[in-house]
């Protein structure tokens, strides 16, 4: 089978996963309690508009018949209004992607950058001060939530030891949301000015804005890339271990091989095999982890969207950013699978 | 089995008129205890709702492409072949541990196709056949439960019965509906249920005919016919559980053969619980007179496996199989994972056993030595197919077909002078059992391959041609690396260097050429065609088929050639 | 011809397992003469594979080589190292285990190479095997590259990390050269690979078990090594891919005169392809001799004991005459000071219970036996009762599996 | 259930390294703490109102500072200090610190084994039943199991929040006298139940059970071809029993290994359904970060001591996990093993 076949396989696959995330979502929707109009109009609504309303909408409609709007409502790419703001969903979700797609990457770099050596050293000198310190981190990581870890950071860095860091001056202690993130940043760009920054330098050669952006993403990368690099980590090592025992590394052994050669080229390689699955399987984690780490910092991307959506039941949004979340998980996961089978040639793209 | 051995005393007598033991077979008019008929089971490959969807075809694996033999009381058939030539699918199906693709299976002249509980495979479609009988089924049922129904009305004496009969066996109709879906199983027990619900109802309805006429009419027919209709559907008359209980089965690897959570006496007892023999007295009697007699202490019966040798362990399962008191013992490969000290002991042990409890065993094995040793018959086996059958002594003697000779002439004898015996050896792979060659499945590797009359090659060059035809048809010629090599040189050339390695007659090499300039073209089918056009074999376009004589062989250099090529036959030398 | 290449005396390995202490190999005497095939037969538990990786150095934790003297002859080295450690030297002899181990390592692919039992997983499954098989070349050429200064005898070939991550984007750092692949090319056509040009760009899955084994033996034989170790080459392969394989090794031998040390379970592999063969039980060599010495003059009860296993396959067999019992457990503290197979041996006496017995010649001096046999004839009267290791036999059935070797 | 070689394989592991004695360690004071946080308690750790007499709430030691008063018509500046009745000081509505440190050890803990059991209760069985008989029964769970990872589970949790509400159950308090059910009487001046987030377990083991499906249909799926269940077959042991008597037991070394890690993710899914105010329950450590967030750089010990918290259980579970994987995962011992 050619590569293109298989991508079409794989894109029939996720569209079927995201037919069931539709129809989860919609299920959710409608099982949940509260009338949408009510949820929709406010509390003060009267019953004559609440009326009129379920009827627009065509909530009066049987189950089925609102399901097969919904689907196809959706087949024509209309997300809806968000209850709330009364805005199109579609450019409430898509405004906020950028941000979210900056942080998450900022996050995996520091990740895989820190995570692969880190797990190497610990797995080839198994017993080790260098072992057991990696192993003392990975533990760490894995077990801290990152909304912790994140005001930890703020605590520890910004207001113990006063390096200067964005905002930290403006918020108050009685300000409803503990702001650190973007109350200084000027209004009306997408994302949070990693763009920016690069279009500066091309524009008059300034560093600043991409510096300014670079210390804003700084601890929110952390927070959200801990897990991961922790998690790589003890993947890392304990693949290389699993590796290092086979027959074939005893068989490369025989045939006189230099050890940087069988600990790389061979090893690392093979172990980075089931690693990629697992990230791939893990962006879900990665995402989760956004919407905390952007609450806990008020980084304006999808999750604090999220979150707001939730809080005050905003279904049409809630539903849009959760499909556009599936949809990423989807995406990622065929090109992981694509990755995989460039760098396993035992899987064929079959 | 001639008395060269000390250890004669301890065997039965041998009867008259068997110097061998080995033509059992020949008391004409004996009926076999296990009768093969056409069995076939084929894997599928990308069976998922995806590749539904994609509408590519399931692909087959055809594991055993439709074996025939009978095994006859008292004997030890010999079922010897490669790995992957489905010998070991051949015994677990023939158990119904796998379910069967096609063909039938007779114990002791019944039939057992059909019977529940066999480990459930991811298959395609279950056949029309199959389907159509379950819609059957619940139509029958939904008749009979309607037929109930108006027997309630007339005769109230038996409302609660009827109401939960009828709907059980409702119930069962749905659930053999799911089990032709794949949905789920049923196990042996909606077979009973059904055949009693439809006993039953035509007990039922009967006294209430002349109360309630026609509709009791109806659930009696109904019911006779759903009885009826079970019994054909089925045809077993000897019912699951008695074929369970008279057959056996020892597998290869003793590691994960045993439940490492079970002591050994709880392995050995199993069988006995399953089918409820005797007391709980009589079942630890009876295990540890099993575990004695395969030559363990029964004060290890607490043990668990984990604390046992490999071939100790073969001996519990050995031991477990003869639980109880079966008929027919199908051993796969039971001493494979052996050291050949302990093999002996395994087999030496097989061998009183069988004389002790009138076993009849199908031993299935790779290894010829061992075949020769205990097996009576021997069916030779290729890529799904018997090639040979027929008596050991024969087959081991004077093989007829090529892949057999050369099966035997490639054993290793732990006997000097074997450093200066010729071997032939086979120099190209098995194909893959996805997708088999046509005609004669052992032509890709045969020594032997009968080629077109006036062909005027000698065998190996014959065979070269042959080989290289076969690479452009599968593709395996990289066009590109050929290129690459040529360098200044064309293409065609630089191809019969690379890929013809003996030298041909001037006009064979200038036809070979002419097809490998049509592959230097990326022509991979044209070049094939040109080819066979002239180097097309009789083995390869005519299956051959297994003779019912007494020692038939699979091959066109014996069985009538099919009468189109009858006169092209050629001469080998 | 009778040159000895390989003298290896009083060899121990030991295994410290959970359980506790492992003789795989125990006071193992052997040598081994240039051009031969030598055969090492045994069951599995009986140390042979051990053997093997001793003398490739590559026994890992937990095990260990923990005494005796693995003694190559090479002149070469024998004068390279003559300086720095004396004690190693004996004429041309050179003791593998006294020596640095980056100079023992050096040995691996030019003077010793191995083949495995399980070619499928012996190769890497993620790089092409033209590209594995180049690697070995490399080696090789990279180490006689180097002028013949002492340093490049004895050091293994160096290749930093900086040179890998060059190379990822500077393929004239790569590890492998053209070069290389053009002799993997060559080598693949040796044994007999089909279109091997096209072959090497292939993927180890893309193999089938015996095309793997034969490149697995090119592979051995990149770096034209002096001995080649092949360890049971055959025993995951079909009847009639062993007899192409061992074809091939011996076609190979007897063009290029190397010396192969053969480890296998199956005395027909010994008998088609070997000069003289050892016997091992329990990690020690009980017999050793020319085939005829094994095969028709055996003095060692358990040398007979195995040939009387073997069913034959020219003929009905009636009873096998197999050994009783299991395979002995290895641990330290099961062994006993007797001799290991007085347990299962038809024909123990009272002095087998001593002491493990002594290695004694038997006939020529080529062939000895490790067993009182060997010295007296068997004398009925000093023979065991039947019940006298009944005790011991019972519950030590895992013992095997602790040290097993294949 | 658990064969001799397990156990002495976990004995093993145990007594060769360190991680594993120090997870016990901490398990077992959390788990103490939980279960006797009524008599350790030195406060009802919902009565609210423990403020210093000038209005803040009272640090712990260390964490002394000063706070602007007006006093009698002029402000001034007053020290507050630590004092010994709170030892880890008060919160900002003036909850004894300490004594909600201890009761959130009790709903970490108890979301965690309840959700765990419950996605065992339904992933088990789905998974073993899909992975034994194949066909389109797996074809589903695969099918659903897609669907379900591509859900972020925070986010999946939060949408399933959103349906379910946040219902706490109260478990009635068995330590506290006058508990209703079982009164063991040991403590006494506490709450008699205590709130657990009811919604907030059911949504993690809806998140979680897939997980549970995947590893057990995988064991399924390999031992179905296993010859003891093969050699079951051929004796005439019907589907149901071969499950229960070989497939079940022989999966369950993974399945603990798996709920174990779980149980780590579930603390932490809880804790971050907390803190973002969705878990219907104040009584949370991931609910007093949230709290403390507000006033970190004044009162930093709120949200600090919590976090700590959930990082030594989750910690101490994990450890459990990793000393389970280590002693039972047959690879590992195979490649220690190999000569």
């Amino acid at each position: 089978m050619s590569m293109g076949k298989f991508l079409f396989r794989r894109t029939l696959q996720g569209v079927f996963v995201i037919w069931g995330v539709v129809t989860a979502l919609f299920g959710m929707r409608a099982v949940s309690p509260g009338d949408p109009a009510t949820l929709m109009l406010g509390q003060g609504a009267t019953r004559n508009l609440i009326e009129r309303v379920r009827e627009e909408e065509g909530l009066n409609e049987p189950i089925y018949v609102q399901y097969f709007d919904y689907v196809t409502d959706l087949l024509q790419g209309d997300l809806g209004y968000s209850w709330r703001s009364e805005r199109e969903v579609e450019a409430m979700v898509i405004e906020r992607i950028p941000a979210t797609i900056e942080l998450a990457v900022a996050a995996t770099v520091i990740a895989i950058l820190i995570a692969i050596p880190l797990g190497v050293i610990s797995a080839t000198r198994r017993d080790q001060p260098a072992d057991y310190g990696a192993t003392l981190f990975s533990l760490l990581g894995i077990s801290t939530p990152n909304f912790w870890l994140g005001l930890m950071l703020v605590l520890v860095l910004g207001v113990w030891y006063g390096i200067p860091y964005p905002s930290l001056g403006i918020s108050s202690d009685l300000s409803v949301r503990f702001g650190i993130g973007f109350i200084d940043l000027p209004t009306g760009r997408r994302g949070a000015g990693f763009v920016e920054g690069l279009m500066a330098i091309v524009r008059d050669g300034s560093f600043d804005e991409l510096l300014t952006w670079l210390r804003h993403v700084t601890l929110p990368a952390i927070t959200l890339g801990t897990y991961f690099t922790a998690l790589i980590t003890r993947l890392t090592r304990s693949g290389m271990i699993d590796e290092i025992g086979k027959a074939y590394v005893t068989a490369t052994e025989a045939k006189g091989l230099p050890g940087v050669l069988i600990r790389y080229k061979h090893v690392l390689r093979n172990t980075m095999i089931p690693i990629v699955t697992v990230l791939g399987l893990q962006m879900g984690t990665l995402m989760g982890g956004a919407v905390i780490t952007e609450t806990v910092f008020n980084w304006p991307g999808l999750g604090l969207r999220l979150i707001d959506a939730l809080s005050i039941r905003d279904w049409p949004l809630m539903q849009g950013i959760i499909l556009f979340v599936a949809l990423m998980f989807v995406v990622i996961n065929i090109v992981v699978d694509a990755l995989y089978t460039y760098l396993d040639p035992r899987v064929s793209v079959e | 089995m001639t008395e060269t051995a000390d250890g004669v005393e301890d065997r039965e007598p041998i009867p008259e008129g068997m110097p061998t033991g080995s033509d059992r077979t020949a008391d004409a008019g004996d009926d076999p205890l296990v009768s093969v008929r056409e069995l076939t089971k084929y894997f599928y490959e990308h069976d998922s709702l995806y590749d539904r969807l994609l509408d590519r075809g399931p692909v087959s694996i055809q594991a055993v492409d439709g074996i025939s033999f009978d095994i006859y009381e008292g004997e030890t058939l010999g079922l010897v072949g490669e790995s992957g030539c489905g010998k070991s699918t051949a015994g677990e199906t023939l158990l119904n541990l796998q379910e069967a693709t096609d063909g039938s299976v007779a114990f002791d002249g019944e039939s057992i196709d059909g019977i529940d509980g066999s480990v459930p495979s991811s298959t395609a479609d279950p056949p029309v056949g199959v389907k159509l009988s379950s819609v059957l089924l619940a139509v029958l049922g939904v008749v009979a439960v309607a037929g109930g129904g108006s027997v309630v009305t007339a005769a109230a004496e038996y409302p609660t019965w009827i109401v939960v009969l009828g709907g059980a066996w409702l119930l069962h109709g749905l659930a053999s509906v799911g089990t032709a879906y794949g949905l789920w199983t049923v196990e042996a027990w909606g077979w009973r249920l059904a055949t009693g619900v439809a006993v039953l109802a035509v007990a039922l309805s009967l006294p209430t005919l002349s109360v309630a006429g026609g509709p009791a009419g109806v659930g009696v027919v109904a019911g006779l016919g759903l009885f009826v209709y079970l019994l054909v559907r089925r045809r077993v008359f000897i019912t699951p559980s008695e074929f369970r209980r008279r057959t056996a089965i020892v597998f290869q690897d003793p590691f994960s053969s045993l439940d490492p959570r079970m002591t050994i006496g709880d392995v050995v007892r199993q069988p006995l619980d399953v089918h409820d023999v005797g007391t709980k007295e009589e079942r630890r009697e009876r295990v540890r007179y099993l575990i004695e007699r395969v030559g363990l202490s029964a004060d290890q019966l607490d043990r668990y496996p984990s604390e046992f040798s490999g071939g100790q362990r073969q001996r519990i399962a050995i031991a477990r199989a003869l639980a109880l008191d079966p008929d027919f013992v199908v051993l796969d490969e039971p001493t494979s994972a052996l050291d050949v000290s302990v093999q002996a002991q395994v087999l030496n042990l097989l061998d009183e056993l069988q004389d002790e409890f009138g076993l009849t065993y199908l031993l299935i094995s790779h290894d010829l030595s061992v075949i020769r040793h205990i097996c009576d018959r021997v069916a030779v086996m290729y890529l799904g197919e018997i090639v040979e059958l027929g008596d050991a002594e024969d087959l081991f003697e004077s093989p007829r077909h090529p892949y057999t000779e050369v099966l035997l002439d490639n054993v290793p004898r732990a006997a000097m002078g074997e450093r200066e015996r010729d071997i032939e050896t086979l120099n190209v792979d098995v194909p893959s059992p996805r997708d088999p060659p046509s005609g004669c499945r052992f032509r890709t590797r045969c020594p032997e391959v009968i080629p077109p009359e006036d062909v005027g090659l000698e065998q190996d060059q014959y065979r070269a041609v042959t080989d290289l035809r076969q690479r452009i048809e599968d593709r395996e010629v990289s066009l590109r690396t050929a290129r690459q090599q040529a360098e200044d040189r064309i293409v065609a050339q630089e191809l019969a260097d690379r890929l013809l390695e003996v030298d041909l007659p001037p006009n064979h090499r200038s036809y070979v050429d002419e097809a490998l300039e049509v592959l230097a073209e990326g022509e991979y089918q044209d070049a094939a065609d040109h080819l066979r056009e002239r180097y097309e074999s009789v083995c390869e376009r005519y299956h051959p088929h297994l003779g019912d004589e007494d020692h038939p062989a699979a091959c066109h250099l014996h069985g009538p050639l099919p009468e189109e090529a009858e006169e092209a036959r050629p001469v080998v030398e | 011809m009778s040159e000895e290449i390989l003298r290896i005396s009083d060899l121990s390995a030991r295994f410290f397992t959970n359980e506790g202490q492992v003789n795989a190999v125990s006071n193992l005497d052997l040598t081994v003469e240039r051009g031969e095939v030598f055969g090492i037969v045994g069951e599995s538990g009986s140390g042979k594979s051990v053997t093997a990786l001793s003398i490739m150095d590559l026994i890992d934790s937990p095990g260990e080589i923990t005494d005796g003297r693995i003694e190559y002859r090479n002149a070469d080295l024998a004068e390279a190292v003559a300086d720095t450690h004396p004690e190693a030297v004996d004429g041309e002899f050179v003791d593998l285990l006294s020596i640095p181990e980056d100079a023992r390592k050096s040995l691996r692919g030019s003077s010793f190479s191995m083949i495995f039992q399980d070619p499928m997983s012996s190769f890497n499954p993620s790089l092409t095997v033209g590209e594995q098989i180049a690697e070995a070349v490399e080696v090789q050429r990279r180490a006689t590259a180097n002028p013949r200064s002492t340093k490049a005898r004895t050091k293994s070939v160096e290749y930093s990390l900086s040179s890998l991550v060059l190379s990822t984007v500077l393929p004239s750092r790569r590890f492998v050269t053209e070069a290389g692949r053009k002799r993997a090319v060559e080598l693949l056509d040796m044994v007999g690979i089909p279109d091997p040009a096209q072959r090497t760009d292939e993927y180890p899955h893309e193999y089938s078990g015996g095309m793997l084994q034969r490149a697995m033996i090119a592979q051995a034989l990149a770096g034209e090594p002096d001995v080649l170790i092949a360890d049971e080459p055959t025993t995951a392969l079909d009847v009639t891919i062993q007899a192409q394989v061992l074809d091939i090794l011996r076609d190979l031998q007897e063009e290029t005169g190397m010396t192969i040390v053969l480890i296998t379970h199956n005395l027909g592999v010994i008998a088609r392809m070997c000069d003289r063969v050892g016997v091992m039980y329990a990690g020690e060599v009980v017999e050793r001799g020319t085939l005829g010495d094994i095969f028709q003059r055996q003095v060692h009860p358990y040398t007979a004991g195995l040939l009387g296993s073997i069913p034959d396959i020219e003929s009905v067999g009636g009873r096998l005459e197999p050994i009783e019992g299991n395979v002995p457990s290895l641990l330290d503290h099961e062994m006993g000071d007797r001799c290991y197979f007085a347990d299962r041996c038809p024909k123990a006496m009272e002095e087998c219970l001593d002491k493990p017995p002594d290695i004694s010649a038997e006939g020529s001096e080529d062939h000895v036996a490790k067993c009182v046999l060997a010295d007296h004839p068997y004398d009925p009267a000093r023979a065991l009762p039947d019940d006298h290791f009944e005790e011991l036999t019972v519950g030590q059935g895992t013992a095997g599996e602790v040290a097993d070797d294949d | 259930m658990i064969s001799n070689r397990v156990k002495s394989n976990l004995r093993q592991t145990f007594r060769n390294s360190l991680l594993p004695k120090v997870g016990v360690l901490l398990l077992a004071t959390i788990v103490l703490m939980a279960v006797f946080a009524p008599v350790l308690a030195t406060h009802d750790p919902t009565r609210t109102g423990y403020f210093h007499e000038n209005g803040g709430p009272y640090p712990p030691p260390g964490f002394d500072y000063t706070t602007t008063v007006a006093q009698g018509g002029e402000i001034g500046e007053v020290r507050i200090t630590a004092t010994s009745e709170h030892l880890l000081g008060t919160n900002t509505v003036g909850q004894d610190v300490y004594s909600r440190f201890l009761y959130g050890a009790r709903v970490s803990l108890l979301v965690g084994l309840f959700g765990v059991s419950l996605a065992l209760v339904i992933g088990v069985p789905f998974g073993l039943v899909a992975g034994y008989y194949g066909g389109r029964v797996d074809d589903g769970l695969m099918r659903l199991a897609d669907v379900m990872l591509a859900f972020p589970s925070l986010v999946l949790a939060l949408a399933l929040i959103g349906v379910f509400g946040q219902q706490p159950i109260r478990i009635p308090d068995p330590i506290v006298m006058g508990s209703e059910y079982l009164d063991l009487g040991i403590a006494s001046g506490m709450p008699e139940s205590i709130p657990i987030p009811g919604s907030v377990t059911v949504v993690v083991a809806l998140v979680t059970w897939v997980w549970f499906a995947r590893v057990s249909r995988g064991e399924a799926l390999s031992l179905r071809n296993e010859e003891y269940v093969k050699a079951a077959k051929s004796m005439g042991e019907h589907n149901g029993a071969i499950l229960l008597k070989h497939v079940l037991p022989n999966s369950v070394t993974p399945i603990i290994v798996l709920a174990t890690i779980q149980i780590a993710v579930i603390i932490l899914i809880e804790a971050s359904l907390a803190y973002l105010g969705f878990s219907g329950t104040t009584l949370s450590w991931g609910y007093e970060i949230e709290r403390g967030q507000d006033v970190l750089r004044t009162r930093p010990w709120v949200s600090m001591l919590p976090g700590i918290g959930i990082v030594l259980s989750v910690i101490s579970v994990n450890l459990l996990g990793d000393w389970f994987r280590d002693a039972l995962d047959p690879n590992i011992e195979g490649s220690e093993r190999g000569a």
